[in-house]
C-alpha cells in the first residue's frame, strides 16, 4: 500500500482530466503582502473579538495552527500518515508544566516566554527516540507502529500519576518569573499575543523548510521512496530528520497549551486528539502549504463553537467530512487554489453569480435539513422539555405537522435549486478549464 | 588486463531468488569511458544485473567492483554516492514534483547539500544552473513546472535518464532507456544520451539492435544469468551462439537494415 | 432578592461515549432547579443551562470561559475528577485574576479527595463524598459481615481506582485486622474486553469477596465475567447505578452486587415523589440526588447571605446545615466537603412497590444507612480564605 | 465483424479522437500504425469502454458504444493494453486464471497452449508476476488475454521490450490464432513486424484514421510514410 | 495444571472473540486496502439491530437478518461513497470511513438512546455448558467459539474457491484492466465491502449480548482488531486467525502473572524503594499491562517482521 497515494506510473489515467500544477509560490512583493496580511490579521484580531471566550478561542487556533502545521510535515510533505501525532504535542505540553512548576518553585530561572521551546525540544528527544523505531518503516507500517505507540502513550499516562499528574493532569500557574515590561501572561490577551508571536515564526519557519533541500527530498521521498535511494539519500534517514522536526513544531504548540490552559492531563496524548489532527489537516488541506492554517481554525471552531451551538455536532461534523472528502479530497486549501487559479486567467467573475446563487441555495437546503436534524435530536433529548424550539431564532414545533413540512418544503426547494444551479455551475466551471488547459497549452508553445 | 582500474568490474557474481539461480556468475570488466550494450533474451537476467550493481538487491556471492571499491552489499544511496547511477525499464520519476524540482532532487547529494534544512534552494546556485543546464539537455525546458506525472511518456523517459546523470555520476547504467519510443524519438534520444553521457561509463540494456549497434562501443550478451560473449559490435553479430540464442536470424538481418 | 432568577451552568459530556450520564445529570439539575425553585426561603428561582465539555479537562476549561461570558457565576460539574480538577484549578485562577467577577464550583460527582484536601479551594464545594468518605463508609459495613474475611481488590488504574485500593486497604487494616487482601490487580482503564482471566484469578485466590470501584463498561463486564464463571460471591462497589449500569447488569443475571452511595433508589418522601415524577415525564432514572441537596443548599445560603452574589453565598455556605432526604446534611467549612449519610444498597429482583431500576424490575434496597459522622474523614485541607 | 463509425473520444476535456472509421473482418489481421500520441491506444480504449466516447462501435451486429467494459469482454473482444498491466502481487498462474471470464470456462486455450507457446512463462508460474522480467510480462499480458478465448484481440504494442527472436515467435503466433479464426487489431510500432503479418493496415495522425489500405500499398505510398509514420 | 487449563480456555475463546471481531476488517482490508475505521461501527450496528429485531422475531432470525440489514448498509456506503473516494488514494478513503463512523454513532443514539440497551443472551444459550474444575464455562462462549470458526471457514472459502479474491488484489493495482478482462469489479468491490460490514454486524450480533450494548461499544473495539489484522500479517487470513490466538493466550496468561521489574531487580539484590527514580515504572506487574499488550506486541512485529506473522507483503 502507498501512502498517501497511488503514484500513477505514466499519466495518472484515472480521473480522465489531467490535475494541473499549481504551487503556493508568492512572488517577492507577493510573498510579504501574504506574510504581512498573516501578522496584521494575528495582531488585530484579538481587538476585533474581545470576548474572553474569543480571546482563548482565538489562543487556541494559534496553537491548533501549529500543530496542524507540524502533522502536514509528516502527512502532506512526507506522505507519512501518523495515528499518533499527539504523543509528540502532548509530550512537550507535559514538560512544558513541569517546566513552568519547577519556575514557580524558583528551582529553575527559564522565562515563560522560552517555556514553549522546552516544550519543542522535549518533544524533538521523544522523537529521536520513537521516531528512530518508526521511521524504519513507510506507508502503513508506519500508520500502525504510530497507532501502537500512540495507544501506549495514553495508557501509560493514566498509570502514571507521578509523571502526568492522574486523572486531574498537572496544573501549573502561568503568573510567575520575572515579568519584563510589567507583562505576566496573566491575562489571556497577553498569552495570545505570545501565542501569536510562535505561530508567527513557527509558520514561517515550517515554510522555510518546505524551500529548503531537506524539504524538498521529504517531498520526494512521499513521491517515490524507492528512486530516492537512487540518487543517493538514505529514505530512513530523511523521515526520521523531518519526523523529529515536525515533533520540535508540535512540542512548542504543547508548550503554548501548557500556558494557555495552565493543565496537561492525559487527553492530549489521546488517540482522539491525534486523530483530530489527521482529521482537521486534511480538511484544510494536506496538498497545500497553507492548508493546516484553515484546518487548526476549523478545528477550534468546531470542537468550542459548533458543539455548543448544537447537540448534533458530531453529526454535522461526520457529514461534513463525508462530502468534503468526496467532493473536495484536497481540502479546503485546494477549493481555494482552484479559485485562485480561475482567477489569475481573469474568468473568475464570471462565476460569482453561480457561487452567490450555490450559496444562497445551499443555505437554504441546509437551513431546512438543519431544522428537521434539529428538531430530531430536540424530540430524543429535550422531549421532556415541550415541543418547542427554535433554530436560528426560528421557533419550531418538533410535534407539529407545520414545523416539519415546512422544513422539508424548504429543503426540498433549497436542494432542487441547489442542483439547478449546480448543473448551470459545472457547466461554466467545465468551460472555464477547458479554456485555461488550451491557454497553458498555448503558452507552452510560445 | 592493463594497469587502470576498470571503471566497473563484476567477479563471478551470483544471485539466487528462492532456490532459483538467475544469476549464474558473471564476470566483467568494463573499462572507464567505454559505453556497453548489455542484450539478451528476455529474462535472462540484464534488469537483475542492473539491480546487483545498483545495490537494488545484494548478490548471493561474487564480488562488484566500482573503481576498484568493492560495492557489493551496500545499500543503494551509499553506491550512488561513489558515483554509480542507474535508470529504470519502468518510469520511475516523482510524478508529484515539477520537472524542475525532479532534476534539482538529482543534484542536490552530489553537490553536497545532504540533509540541510538551514538553506533555502533558491539560494543554492550551483543545484539551481545544474538542473537548468539540464532541463535544457534533454530539452524539457519548457515544461519547467509541469507536474512530471502530466508528461507524456517520451518526457517521462527523458526526465528518467536526466534524473539519473543529474548526480554527474561516472557510471551511469540505463534500463531500456528507449523503451515504447517510435522509431523516430528512439533516433532523437539516442543522440541526447550519447550527448550527455560524453566522458562517462555507459551500460545500457536494449533490445533494438539499431539502437545498440549505434551506440555501443562493446556489446554483452547476457543468456540463462551467464555472460557468454562481450566483444565489439561485429565480433558478437557474427558469433554464433547470440544468433541463436538472441536475435533469429531474419529479425537480425532487417533489423541491421533497418527500415 | 425574591423573585430573582439564578442561572447555574452545567458542564458535563453531552456528546460522545459519555453522554448517557451527561444528559441524564443535566436533566436532573434541570428538574431539581424547577421542583425547588422559589420554594426556598430566599424565593429565588434556579435555571440550568447545559455546556458541552465532552469529558475534557480542556473543553471545560472552555465552557467555563463560554459561561462566564454569558454572565453565568454559578457552575457545576461531576463527571470526572479530571475535568473538576481542572475547573476547581481555574476557577481558583480567574477568581484571582478578576475579583468581582467570582465564580463558585458546585461539585456533584467528582469524587477525588484531593478535591477537599491538597488541592482544596475556598470557590470549590463537594455534594458527592468523596471515594475515601465511601470507603469509610463500606468497609464499616464490611467489618460487620462475618463472610468477608479473603478479599480480592480490583481496579482501573487510574486515580480513582488506585485510590479506592489504598483506602480500602488502610481502612480494613484499621477495622478488621483479620481480614487478608488475596489479590489485587489493577488493569487499564476501558481497555478490557474479557475480564473471564482476572475471574479466573479471582478464584484461584480463594477470595470470598470482591472489592472494586471500576465503573461503567469495566464494572458490568467484570459482573458478566463472574456471573458466567459460576463465581457467585459478593461484590462492593461504587458505581453500580451509573446511567447504563444497571440495565447492562441485569442482562447478566443474578449476582450480589453491594453499592455504597449517599442515596438509593427507593427514598420515600418528597425526593421519592420527585423520582416517581422525573421518570414519568422523561423515562429515566432520578439518582443525582446531590441535584436536589445542591438547589436547597444555594437556596438556604441565598436567604442566609441575602444576596445571590457568589462571594456572599460562598461565605454562607461554609458550615451551613440544611434539611436533606436522610437527615441534615452540613457543608463542613474545612474543605467545603459536604458531610451527608451514607448507605449501602444491595442489587436485587424488585419486589412489589419497589423502584425498578431503568425499567430492568432490578431495584438497588438499602440495607444499612449510616449516619454523617460515619464516614466523615479528616482532611488536609489549609484553605485561603479571600481576605475581607 | 467489429465497425467503429464515427467514434470521438474524450480524457476529461481533451479532445483525442475525431471521428474514427474502420472495420474489422472475421479472421483477418489488421494492423493500426501511427506516431506516438496519434491516438491508436485510446482507439482502443474507447472500442472497450475504457474512455468517454461517442458514435458506434458494432460488435457482431450489436452496438457496444457506452457499455461497460465487462459487458463488452463477455461479448467477445480482448484486450492486450500497453504498459503491461499485469498484476504484480498475484503469481503467473494466478495472472492467467484472471484472463478466464470465469472459473468454469472452456475456451479455445487452456493453460497448456500458453505455457506451451512461452515455456518462460511456465518455468515461473509460481512467482509474483511483479518480478518478471520486462519481456516476460509482455508475454504475459498477451496469455492472459487469451485466456479469456476472445473472437477479436486488440493488441497495443506487443512486442515493445522483447528480444528479436521472441518479437518473431509474437508474430507467428498471431498468425496461429488467425487460423484460428480469431480476428486481430494490433497496434504496433515496429513495422517490419507489422508488415509481415497484417491483412491491411490503418494509419492513424491526429486522433483520425488518414490511410487504409494493404501492407503493400502502404509500403508504396511514400507520402504517407514519411508524413504520418516518419519511418 | 488448573489454572493453566482454565486460562488457556479463556485464552483460546477470548483469541476467538477477537478473530470474530476482525474477520471483516481483515476481508477488507486485506483485499481492498482500506482501512476501515467505520469497521467498529458496523459491529455497533450489527448489535443495535439484532436487539431490535430480536425484539420482534426472536435470537436465530436476527443473527441472520441484522448482518444483512448492515451488509446492505455497507454496501450502498461502498457504491455512493467509497468508491468515488478510491481514486484519491487509502488517506482519503480511510478519512471518509472516519466521517462515516461519527455518523453512524449518532444515529445509533439518535434511534436508541445514549444509554446501553437491554440486550440478553438467548434462553436457550444461557447457562454454563460445562463445568471444569468448579469454574463454570458458559454456553454462549462455546457459541461465539464456534461462529468465529465458521466464519474462519466461509472466509478461506470464499478467497479459495473463488476468484473473488484475485479480481480484488488485481483490481487495487489496474482495475480498468481487470474490468477489460470481463470481470464486473464494481460490482466486487461491493460485495467484498458489504460482506465484510456483515460479518461486522455478525459479531455485534454475538457480542452485543455478551457484552453491552451501547454507543460507546464501537469506540472500545475499535483500534485492538487493527492489531490483530496487522500482526497477522495484511493479507493473511490465517495469519489474522493466528494473530487473535495469540493475542488471546498471551495476554490471558500475562494477567495470571505478578511478576515486576522491581522483583527483577530485587532477585538481582538491587534494592527498589518507592524513592529510587521510575518506582511506578519498576513495580508494573505484568499482569497490570496485560490489556495493552496487544500494542507492545504490534510495534514490536512491525520493527522485527513487518510483514506480520504470516503476511507476504509489508503495508
Ligand atoms: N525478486 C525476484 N524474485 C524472483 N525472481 C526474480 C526476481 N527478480 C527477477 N526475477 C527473475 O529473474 C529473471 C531475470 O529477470 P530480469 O528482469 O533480470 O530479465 P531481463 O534480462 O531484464 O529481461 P527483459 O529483457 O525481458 O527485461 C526473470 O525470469 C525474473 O522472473
Ligand atoms: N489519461 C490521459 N489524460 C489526458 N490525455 C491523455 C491521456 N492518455 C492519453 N492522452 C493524450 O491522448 C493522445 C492520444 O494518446 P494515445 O495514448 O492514444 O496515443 P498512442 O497513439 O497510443 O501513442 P503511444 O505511442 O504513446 O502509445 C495523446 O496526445 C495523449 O497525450
Ligand atoms: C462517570 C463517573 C462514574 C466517573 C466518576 N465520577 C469518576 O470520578 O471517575
Ligand atoms: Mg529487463
Ligand atoms: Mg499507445
Amino acid at each position: 500500500m502507498d501512502l498517501p497515494a497511488a503514484v500513477p506510473s505514466r499519466v495518472p489515467a484515472r480521473g480522465g482530466s489531467r490535475r494541473d500544477f499549481y504551487e503556493f509560490r508568492p512572488y517577492n512583493v507577493g510573498r510579504w503582502v501574504v506574510w504581512g496580511a498573516f501578522a496584521l490579521l494575528l495582531l488585530v484580531a484579538p481587538l476585533v473579538f474581545t470576548t474572553s471566550l474569543a480571546h482563548t478561542m482565538l489562543s487556541q487556533m494559534g496553537i491548533a495552527i501549529i500543530v496542524c502545521l507540524s502533522y502536514n510535515m509528516l502527512l502532506g510533505q512526507g506522505g507519512m500518515l501518523s495515528f499518533g501525532h499527539a504523543v509528540y504535542s502532548g509530550m512537550g505540553a507535559f514538560l512544558a508544566i513541569h517546566t513552568l512548576n519547577l519556575v514557580s518553585k524558583g528551582a529553575w530561572a527559564v522565562p515563560v516566554s522560552l517555556i514553549p521551546l522546552v516544550g519543542g525540544a522535549a518533544s524533538a528527544l521523544f522523537a529521536v527516540a520513537f521516531g528512530y523505531v518508526t521511521t524504519k518503516k513507510a506507508a502503513t507500517p508506519f500508520a500502525m507502529i504510530t497507532l501502537g505507540i500512540g495507544e501506549l502513550v495514553w495508557a501509560s499516562a493514566l498509570m502514571f500519576p507521578e509523571f502526568f499528574g492522574g486523572e486531574g493532569g498537572i496544573s501549573g500557574n502561568r503568573v510567575t518569573g520575572p515579568k519584563p515590561l510589567g507583562i505576566t501572561f496573566g491575562p489571556q490577551v497577553q498569552l495570545y499575543y505570545l501565542i501569536a508571536v510562535y505561530t508567527f515564526v513557527c509558520t514561517a519557519a515550517m515554510f522555510a523548510f518546505t524551500r529548503t533541500p531537506l524539504g524538498r527530498i521529504i517531498n520526494a521521498v512521499r513521491d517515490n521512496p524507492e528512486r530516492v535511494e537512487f540518487i543517493g539519500y538514505d529514505t530512513q534517514k530523511v523521515r526520521y530528520i523531518v519526523f523529529i522536526l515536525s515533533a520540535f513544531f508540535a512540542g512548542i504548540s504543547g508548550g503554548l497549551a501548557a500556558l494557555n490552559f495552565e493543565i496537561v492531563t492525559s487527553e492530549v496524548v489521546s488517540a482522539p486528539r491525534s486523530g483530530a489532527y489527521l482529521l482537521f489537516t486534511f480538511l484544510g488541506g494536506a496538498t497545500f502549504f497553507f492548508g493546516p492554517i484553515i484546518g487548526g481554525v476549523l478545528m477550534v471552531l468546531a470542537f468550542v463553537l459548533l458543539s455548543e451551538f448544537t447537540k448534533a455536532w458530531l453529526l454535522y461534523l461526520g457529514l461534513v467530512f463525508l462530502f468534503m472528502v468526496m467532493y473536495a479530497p484536497g481540502g479546503i486549501a485546494s477549493l481555494i487554489m482552484m479559485n485562485l487559479r480561475v482567477a489569475s486567467f481573469g474568468r473568475l467573475k464570471e462565476v460569482w453569480v453561480s457561487y452567490l446563487a450555490l450559496a444562497v441555495t445551499a443555505l437554504v437546503a441546509l437551513v431546512g435539513a438543519g431544522a428537521m436534524i434539529e428538531m430530531v435530536y430536540h424530540l430524543k433529548l429535550n422531549s421532556a422539555l415541550g415541543p418547542k424550539l427554535h433554530f436560528l431564532g426560528i421557533p419550531l414545533d418538533a410535534h407539529g405537522v407545520n414545523s416539519w413540512f415546512g422544513a422539508g418544503f424548504v429543503l426540498l426547494t433549497g436542494l432542487g435549486l441547489f442542483e439547478a444551479s449546480r448543473r448551470q455551475f459545472l457547466r461554466q466551471w467545465g468551460d472555464i478549464q477547458e479554456f485555461i488547459e488550451k491557454e497553458i497549452k498555448r503558452r507552452e508553445t510560445l | 588486463m592493463t594497469g587502470t582500474t576498470p571503471a566497473l568490474e563484476l567477479k563471478d557474481v551470483r544471485k539466487s531468488f528462492g532456490r532459483t539461480e538467475i544469476i549464474r556468475g558473471c564476470n566483467l570488466q568494463v573499462a572507464a569511458g567505454e559505453r556497453v550494450a548489455v542484450i539478451g533474451p528476455n529474462g535472462a537476467g540484464k534488469s537483475t544485473l542492473f539491480n546487483l550493481v545498483s545495490g537494488r538487491f545484494a548478490p548471493t556471492s561474487g564480488q562488484v567492483l566500482l573503481h576498484g571499491q568493492r560495492i557489493d552489499g551496500k545499500k543503494p544511496f551509499e553506491i550512488n554516492r561513489l558515483g554509480l547511477s542507474r535508470s529504470f525499464q519502468i518510469t520511475n520519476i516523482f510524478p508529484k514534483l515539477s520537472v524542475f524540482e525532479n532534476l534539482r532532487c538529482g543534484v542536490l547529494w552530489s553537490l553536497g547539500y545532504k540533509y540541510t534544512f538551514l538553506r533555502f534552494l533558491a539560494d543554492l546556485h550551483d543545484a539551481n544552473e545544474r538542473a537548468e543546464q539540464l532541463m535544457e539537455r534533454i530539452r524539457l525546458h519548457k515544461k519547467r513546472d509541469v507536474l512530471a506525472g502530466n508528461l507524456t511518456y517520451a518526457e517521462q523517459r527523458a526526465l528518467e535518464v536526466g534524473i539519473t546523470i543529474a548526480g554527474g555520476a561516472s557510471v551511469i547504467l540505463l534500463d531500456e532507456p528507449t523503451a515504447g519510443m517510435s522509431r523516430e524519438e528512439t533516433r532523437r534520444f539516442i543522440d541526447l544520451i550519447k550527448e550527455v553521457t560524453v566522458g562517462k561509463t555507459l551500460l545500457t540494456v536494449e533490445h533494438d539492435m539499431g539502437v545498440v549497434f549505434g551506440l555501443a562501443d562493446k556489446i554483452a550478451v547476457v543468456v540463462y544469468g551467464e555472460i557468454i560473449a562481450f566483444d565489439t559490435p561485429e565480433r558478437v553479430r557474427a558469433n554464433q551462439k547470440v544468433q541463436e540464442a538472441y536475435l533469429g536470424s531474419v529479425v537480425a538481418a532487417q533489423q541491421e537494415g533497418g527500415h | 432578592q425574591k423573585g430573582e432568577t439564578v442561572r447555574i451552568a452545567f458542564m458535563d459530556p453531552l456528546s460522545g461515549p459519555f453522554a448517557n450520564v451527561g444528559q441524564n445529570q443535566l436533566k436532573s439539575w434541570q428538574f431539581a432547579a424547577e421542583k425547588l425553585s422559589g420554594r426556598n426561603p430566599a424565593g429565588v428561582k434556579f435555571e440550568v443551562v447545559g455546556f458541552d465539555n465532552k469529558g475534557s479537562p480542556q473543553e471545560s476549561l472552555n465552557t467555563l470561559k463560554a459561561a462566564i461570558d454569558q454572565g453565568f457565576r454559578y457552575i457545576t460539574q461531576g463527571n470526572g475528577s479530571g475535568a473538576g480538577l481542572a475547573l476547581l484549578d481555574a476557577v481558583s485562577k480567574y477568581n484571582e485574576r478578576n475579583p468581582g467577577k467570582e465564580v463558585v464550583y458546585l461539585n456533584y460527582a467528582a469524587v477525588d479527595p484531593a478535591m477537599t484536601n491538597e488541592k482544596c479551594d475556598y470557590w470549590h464545594f463537594r455534594l458527592d463524598a468523596d471515594t475515601s468518605m465511601k470507603m469509610e463508609a463500606l468497609t464499616s459495613f464490611m467489618k460487620d459481615q462475618p463472610s468477608v474475611k479473603k478479599v480480592y481488590v480490583i481496579g482501573q488504574n487510574y486515580s480513582h481506582g488506585q485510590q479506592v485500593a489504598k483506602y480500602f486497604k488502610d481502612a480494613i487494616k484499621r477495622k478488621r485486622p483479620d481480614v487478608q487482601i488475596v489479590g489485587e490487580d489493577l488493569h487499564p482503564i476501558g481497555q478490557v474486553k474479557d475480564f473471564a482471566p482476572y475471574v479466573a484469578k479471582i478464584k484461584q485466590s480463594g477470595a470470598d469477596s470482591v472489592l472494586t470501584g471500576n465503573w461503567g463498561q469495566d464494572l458490568t463486564l467484570l459482573v458478566k465475567a463472574m456471573n458466567d464463571a459460576g463465581l457467585k460471591i459478593p461484590m462492593y462497589t461504587y458505581y453500580a447505578g451509573v446511567t447504563g449500569t444497571p440495565t447492562a447488569l441485569a442482562g447478566g443475571g443474578d449476582s450480589e452486587v453491594y453499592v455504597v452511595a449517599y442515596g438509593h433508589a427507593n427514598h420515600t418522601g418528597e425526593l421519592g415523589q420527585m423520582g416517581a415524577e422525573f421518570h414519568k415525564k422523561f423515562n429515566d432514572d432520578y439518582y443525582t440526588y446531590a441535584t436536589y441537596n445542591g438547589i436547597n443548599l444555594l437556596g438556604a445560603a441565598m436567604a442566609r447571605a441575602k444576596s445571590t452574589n457568589p462571594v456572599a453565598v460562598a461565605r454562607a455556605m461554609e458550615g451551613l446545615t440544611v434539611k436533606s432526604f436522610a437527615g441534615d446534611v452540613t457543608m463542613r467549612a474545612a474543605d467545603h466537603q459536604l458531610q451527608q449519610s451514607m448507605f449501602i444498597t444491595k442489587w436485587q429482583k424488585a419486589k412489589k412497590g419497589e423502584y425498578s431500576v431503568e425499567n430492568t424490575g432490578y431495584t438497588f434496597v438499602p440495607i444499612k444507612q449510616m449516619d454523617p459522622y460515619v464516614s466523615s474523614t479528616p482532611t488536609s485541607c489549609q484553605m485561603k480564605r479571600p481576605a475581607g | 465483424m467489429l465497425q467503429v463509425a464515427n467514434l470521438h473520444a474524450f480524457y476529461g476535456k481533451s479532445h483525442v479522437l475525431h471521428g474514427v472509421e474502420f472495420d474489422v473482418r472475421a479472421g483477418e489481421i489488421v494492423a493500426l500504425l501511427g506516431r506516438n500520441g496519434s491516438g491508436r491506444s485510446t482507439t482502443a480504449k474507447a472500442i472497450m469502454g475504457m474512455v468517454e466516447s461517442t458514435g458506434s462501435v458494432h460488435w457482431k451486429g450489436q452496438e457496444i458504444q457506452g457499455r461497460k467494459p465487462y459487458e463488452i469482454a463477455h461479448l467477445g473482444l480482448g484486450y492486450v493494453p500497453e504498459n503491461r498491466d499485469i498484476f504484480p502481487k498475484l503469481t503467473v498462474h494466478q495472472n492467467l486464471m484472471l484472463g478466464q471470464k470465469s472459473a468454469k470456462q472452456k475456451g479455445r486455450w487452456g493453460f497448456d497452449d500458453m505455457y506451451g507457446m512461452f515455456p518462460r512463462l511456465k518455468e515461473r508460474q509460481h512467482t509474483e508476476a511483479g518480478v518478471l522480467s520486462g519481456g516476460e510480462q509482455q508475454m504475459l499480458t498477451l496469455c492472459r488475454t487469451l485466456m479469456g478465448d476472445p473472437d477479436l484481440i486488440i493488441i497495443d504494442e506487443p512486442t515493445e521490450g522483447l528480444a528479436p527472436k521472441i518479437v518473431e515467435l509474437v508474430g507467428e503466433y498471431l498468425k496461429k490464432l488467425k487460423s484460428r479464426g480469431v480476428s486481430v487489431l494490433l497496434i504496433e510500432q515496429k513495422l517490419t513486424i507489422a508488415m509481415a503479418i497484417s491483412d491491411r493496415a490503418l494509419v492513424m495522425g491526429h486522433g483520425s484514421i488518414v490511410f487504409h489500405g494493404t501492407p503493400d500499398t502502404l509500403w508504396a505510398d511514400a507520402y504517407i510514410r514519411k508524413e504520418w509514420l516518419e519511418v | 495444571m488448573e489454572f493453566f487449563t482454565i486460562s488457556l480456555l479463556n485464552g483460546i475463546s477470548y483469541g476467538l472473540l477477537l478473530f470474530m471481531l476482525s474477520s471483516g476488517l481483515t476481508l477488507i482490508f486485506s483485499m481492498m486496502g482500506v482501512l476501515n475505521f467505520a469497521h467498529a461501527s458496523f459491529y455497533m450496528l450489527g448489535a443495535y439491530f439484532a436487539y431490535t429485531v430480536a425484539q420482534l422475531v426472536g435470537f436465530f432470525p436476527a443473527l441472520v437478518i441484522a448482518p444483512l440489514l448492515v451488509a446492505l448498509i455497507g454496501a450502498l456506503f461502498e457504491k455512493y461513497a467509497l468508491r468515488r473516494v478510491h481514486k484519491f488514494g487509502h488517506v482519503p478513503e480511510l478519512l471518509i470511513t472516519f466521517g462515516l463512523s461519527f455518523i453512524i454513532l449518532e444515529m445509533v443514539q439518535l434511534v436508541w438512546g445514549t444509554s446501553s440497551v437491554d440486550y440478553r443472551v438467548p434462553d436457550v444459550l444461557d447457562g454454563p455448558l460445562f463445568t471444569i474444575y468448579g469454574t463454570q464455562f458458559p454456553m454462549y462462549r462455546a457459541f461465539m467459539m464456534l461462529v468465529a470458526l465458521l466464519m474462519l471457514v466461509a472466509i478461506w472459502l470464499l478467497l479459495t474457491r473463488t476468484r473473488i479474491g484475485l479480481v480484488i488484489q488485481a483490481a487495487l493495482t489496474h482495475p480498468e484492466t481487470v474490468e477489460a478482462l470481463g470481470h464486473n469489479v464494481p460490482r466486487v468491490f461491493m460485495l467484498v465491502f458489504g460482506g465484510g460490514c456483515a460479518l461486522a454486524a455478525l459479531a455485534g450480533v454475538i457480542g452485543g449480548n455478551a457484552f453491552v450494548t451501547e454507543p460507546g461499544m464501537a469506540a472500545t473495539v475499535g483500534s485492538v482488531i487493527f492489531v490483530v489484522v496487522v500482526v497477522g500479517g495484511m493479507g493473511s487470513l490465517a495469519g489474522a486467525f493466528v494473530a487473535s490466538l495469540l493475542i488471546g493466550v498471551i495476554q490471558t496468561f500475562a494477567v495470571g502473572v505478578d511478576a515486576s521489574l522491581m522483583g527483577a531487580f530485587q532477585s538481582l539484590g538491587m534494592a527498589v524503594t518507592p524513592e529510587s527514580p521510575g518506582y511506578t515504572l519498576w513495580k508494573l506487574k505484568i499482569s497490570q499491562i496485560a490489556p495493552i499488550l496487544p500494542y507492545v506486541f504490534l510495534v514490536l512485529i512491525l520493527i522485527f517482521r513487518p510483514k506480520g506473522l504470516l503476511g507476504t507483503r509489508e503495508g
